[in-house]
This record gives structure tokens, sequence and C-alpha cells, in this order.
């Protein structure tokens, strides 16, 4: 097994790990805010890894690039979304 | 290497149907409009791995597209009024 | 070892069935409603393992831009509009448990029987005429399901375009109606950060719809994704008050509405001149023509989505955008 | 290679389960939902008999179609919601009543 092999193989179940805890937070958590932490952090860190190995994987560089990119655009949609969620969250309880 | 990859997507749908009990349960309109956005994220990652499994490249702009327009959603969602009736 | 993608598949095709269950059995609107939208990001999945990268894009940028939005917006209109019933006003009766019943047979009869009629069809289907396969291979466009569209059965295509028309017209005529007039649901207090998102998104969006446009003809892609993708675009700037609803359609606009169906029809007309059908390529500039008549459904795509949002007779742009605390 | 026949299968369930949306729930989003499921599960099906083994390439005129069907469907579902969304301000409703005169037949429904 060459080196990338292996570095893909680790990245990408790093990535399906942080997957899992995103999932379980949603499933355990209490309440919406705390939710919000599974939500935002650990999906887009799991992403994070599956693009990078993916990047190994494929390794070209613009297939990098674009991964990079993928993965960018999802963390700018990630901070609004949390933001606007959390907000609109927020105005409800203080009802 | 395809096989592994494919199990990483497999992975993920699995992962994606335990995640449906909280969209299905909610209680809140918000946890159920968050499942959704991490639905979002986990249908990219399969994309992108599906894109490398079987080569086919054009499915990593349909991530693209996915990501682009992930924030619609949420947005559109903290439009409704804060008391939903009936839910 | 299990070949790990017919799991997969079977899998892929459970949670479909489940979600679509659960949309249409959910108590609440907007229960259904998010389930939809997850339903859509499954089918672009389907899609994917399908072979058909093309479908999946148009399902991305409709589902995740443009049905998400539609029907949440519709949520918020329900919550909204003078004469939503009040909780605890009189109910339907629920149906009768005969009646019940009686709607479970069909359906079940009916899903039972149709799923194992379309397996079978599944399993014998025919193998690609080979004139097909010659007219496509030998097409100066290389993406296939362009050629389709565009040139071997240009009519359909054609006609779909009258069809995204009508769509918008019926809207108009509702939407004119003196009670209605006027009830466009405007967004209300769009934190600014969700705008600055849109402004960063528009040139990304612009790049990637415009290459999915251009690489329509080789690749994956073309005017149907590139005008769902602007449409989604003016959904974000409807969403956030970067456009404003207006009550007439202003000319600009009427000629983005027909710009689509007119090219494409004035090209049937105009092929006349040198072929005996309507709507034949001539030989020198198959790929030229192509690529007009996908630049005018583009852009007529994207301004009827944008419109069947806005959910009025016409669009501008604001002067200043709504910005909210 | 993907599976065809489960993927075909699902699709004449997803076409029943649709229905069960149209004529067995009276809100007229679920209603409307039910119709758009009936309209994937078609587009499934179609693009499922499109599919063909590793080394040919699938057959390009069902993929087409449903492209053109993908995007029909949402400017239905638009145009449908502001049928919806008439009704609603004309009588207050946001569903469609069995009329009391026929309860026991069909339903005033499609």
């Amino acid at each position: 097994m060459s080196i990338s092999t292996v570095l893909t193989i680790a990245l990408v179940v790093a990535g399906c790990a942080f997957f899992l805890a995103g999932t379980v937070g949603l499933l355990r958590f209490p309440d919406t805010h705390s939710r919000l932490h599974a939500l935002t952090k650990a999906d887009n860190l799991g992403l994070g890894f599956i693009c990078a190995g993916l990047a190994v994987h494929g390794g070209s560089v613009t297939g990098a690039l674009e991964l990079a990119f993928v993965w960018a655009l999802a963390m700018m949609a990630a901070t609004v979304s949390a933001f606007l969620i959390a907000r609109w969250a927020d105005w409800t309880s203080d009802q | 290497m395809d096989s592994f990859l494919m199990g990483a997507a497999l992975f993920l749908l699995v992962n994606l149907g335990v995640g449906l009990t909280r969209l299905y349960r909610g209680p809140e309109p918000a946890d159920r409009v968050q499942a959704l956005l991490l639905f979002t994220t986990t249908t990219v990652a399969m994309l992108l791995l599906l894109a490398h499994a079987e080569g086919s490249p054009a499915l990593i702009h349909v991530a693209l597209v996915f990501v682009m327009l992930a924030a619609i959603a949420s947005i559109a969602f903290v439009q409704l009024p804060h008391r939903i009736p009936e839910e | 070892m299990i070949p790990l993608s017919p799991v997969f598949d079977v899998l892929l095709g459970l949670g479909l069935l489940w979600l679509a269950w659960r949309v249409v059995a959910s108590r609440g609107r907007f229960t259904a409603v998010v389930l939809f939208m997850v339903f859509g990001l499954v089918m672009a999945i389907a899609w994917a393992r399908l072979g058909a990268p093309d479908l999946a894009l148009a399902e991305a940028a409709i589902s995740a831009g443009i049905t998400g939005a539609l029907l949440l917006n519709a949520c918020k209109a329900a919550y909204a509009d003078p004469g939503h019933p009040q909780p605890g006003g009189p109910a339907t009766p629920p149906p009768s448990s005969a009646r019940r019943w009686l709607v479970y047979a069909i359906c079940g009869g009916l899903g039972t029987a149709l799923a194992a009629t379309m397996a079978w069809l599944a399993l014998g289907r025919p193998d690609v005429a080979p004139e097909l396969r010659d007219a496509v291979s030998g097409h100066a466009v290389d993406n296939p399901v362009t050629v389709i569209l565009l040139d071997l059965r240009g009519y359909d295509t054609l006609l779909e375009m009258a069809v995204l028309l009508m769509a918008f017209l019926g809207l108009r005529i509702l939407m004119g109606h003196r009670d209605l007039a006027g009830l466009h649901p405007l967004p209300e207090g769009v934190p600014s950060m969700a705008d600055s998102l849109v402004a960063m998104a528009t040139p990304i969006l612009l790049i990637t719809a415009l290459y999915l446009f251009w690489t329509g003809t080789e690749a994956p892609g073309g005017a149907f994704q590139a005008g769902a993708l602007l449409g989604a675009l003016g959904v974000m700037y409807r969403l956030t008050g970067r456009i404003e609803p207006l009550d007439h359609t202003p000319a600009a606009l009427r000629l983005g509405l027909i710009l689509g169906l007119g090219v494409f029809a004035g090209f049937a007309c105009l092929s006349l001149i040198w072929s005996d059908w309507p709507l034949s390529y001539p030989a020198m500039a198959t790929a030229g023509v192509a690529l007009t008549i996908e630049l005018a459904m583009m852009i007529s795509i994207a301004v009827t989505l944008t419109l069947l949002f806005s959910g009025s007779a016409g669009i501008r742009l604001a002067r200043a955008p709504v910005q909210g605390p | 290679m993907t599976a065809v026949v489960p993927l075909a299968a699902t699709a004449g369930l997803l076409f029943a389960i649709g229905l069960y949306g149209m004529i067995g729930r009276t809100g007229l989003i679920h209603r409307l939902l039910g119709a758009n499921i009936m309209a994937s599960a078609i587009f499934l099906f179609l693009v499922v008999l499109s599919t063909r083994g590793i080394e040919a390439s699938a057959d390009p005129v069902p993929q087409a179609m449903v492209l053109t069907g993908i995007v029909i469907s949402v400017c239905i579902t638009a145009f449908a919601l502001g049928l919806i969304r008439y009704l609603r301000v004309m009588t207050g409703e946001d569903e469609l009543r069995r009329s009391t005169r026929d309860a026991d037949g069909q339903s005033a429904d499609d």
C-alpha cells in the first residue's frame, strides 16, 4: 500500500467519524442551541477531512483546488445558517 | 480503493437515515431545519465520494451547486413567523 | 465479500420510500415541506448513482435553490394571509375508517402492481437503437443529452418553453386579482449577514452558471442547469430584498420571458428555408445555432423561475437593500 | 453496476405513496407534495430504463425528457401554490373539504 492510499483511508475515515459525531450530537443533545454545535462544527470538519482525503486520492492540483473551494463555500454557508437559525431560535425562546 | 470510497458513501447514507429521526421528531421547527442542513453537508460529502468512486467528475459540480445554494433554505426559513401554528 | 453498490442502491430506494411516506403522512405542513426538501437531496444522489449527472445538476439547482424556498414561502403565506382558519376552528371530520382502508387498499394494490411491472420492464429494457446511437455520436455537439434536447427532439424542448411561459401567465392572472394584488410576502428584517453572503455568492453563482452553460455542449450541463442556477440566484435576491415585486411586467422582463420560446420558434420557421422539416439544423453551423438557442433558453428559464418565485407580475432591483437589525 | 430492479420497484411504490398523498389527504400542500412525488417516481422509472451496462453509454432520450420534466414540475408547483393561495384568500381554507352532499361518495377533489 502506498503512502497516499494510507493517507486517503485515514482522512476519509476521520471525516466519516466526524459525520457520525455530528449525527449523534443532533440526536442526543438536549436543546436547539447545543444541537447547532453538532451541526455547524462536526459535519463541516467531516466534510473538510473527506475533501482532503479525496484531494490526496485524486492527486491533481486542480482537483484539490476544486475540493477546497467546495469546502470553503460549505463553511461560508454553514456560518450564516448557524447564525440565522440561532437568532431565530433565540427570538422564539424570548417570547 | 473504489470500494472503500463506496463504503464510506454507504456509511454516510446510513448516517443520514439515522439522522432523519431528528427531522421527524422535531420538536422545534429550528431542529428540523438543522437536520436538513446536516443532510445537505452529508449529501455533498457523498456526492464527492461517488464522484471519485465512479470516476465521474461532473458530480463534483453537483456538490458545488448544493453548497452554493445551501444557505437559501435557512434564509427562507428565518423569514417564517416565530410562532408556527399547528406544528 | 458483499459488493457494496447494490447495498447502497437498495438503501437509497428504502430511504426514498420512507421519506416520501413521511412527506405525505406527516401532520404539519412545515414538517412535510422540510422532508420534501430532503427527498430532493436524496433524489440527486439517485441520479448520480444512475449515471445521469445532467439530472443531478438540475435537481440540485432546482430542489435546493427553488422548490425549497418556494414551499417555505408558501408556508409563510399560509400563516400570514388573511382568512387563515383559527386554530380550534371547525376541522374537517376525519374520514370514516372504511374510506381510509379503501384508500390504503387502492394505493397498496397499485403500488405492488406497479413495482412488479416496473421491475420486470427494467430487466427487459431494450438496447439503444443503432440509428439513435449513430445520430448522437456523429453530432457536432458532444453531450448526448444536449443533442436530444436541442436537435433530435427539439420540439419537446420548444413546447417545454411554452409550458414555462404558460405557468407564469397563469400565476400572473391569479396575482392580478384585486384581493391578491399586493399580497407578495416581503422579506422582513433580513439580517445583514445573509445579505453579505448573497453579495459574496453572486459572482460565484454567475461564473458557475456560465461555466455550466458553456460546458453543456460537451459535458453535463447546459441551458436548463445554468438557467435553474440563475433562477436560484434570483430567489436569493428576492429573499434578501435585493429585488422587489412590481405590479406590472417591464418590457425587459417581457423580452426575457419570451426570448427562449421566440428564438426557438423563429429558428423552427427559418429552418424551413433550407429543409423540409422545421427544427433541422444547417450542417455548417450546428454548434453555433445550438449555442444561440441555448443562451436564449437559459435567460428565459432564469427570468421565469425568478418571477414564479416572486409571485408578482414583475420585479426590479431595489434601490437600497432591506437591512435588518 | 447500478441495481436497476430495486430502484425500478422503488419507483412503483413511490408512485403509490404519491397517490396516497393526492387522494388520502385533504391538506392542499400535502396533495401538491404527493403530486410531486408521483412525478419523481415517473422520472426515476424513466432514468432506470435509460441505464445500460458499464461498457455502453446510457440512453440519452429519457434523460432529456426527465430534464425538461424537472423544470416543468417546478413551474407547475409554483403555479399550484399560487392557486392554493388564491383559494385561501377567497375561502379562508387550506384544504378541500368533502361537501356534505356527497360525503359518502367521492370526495370533491381533483
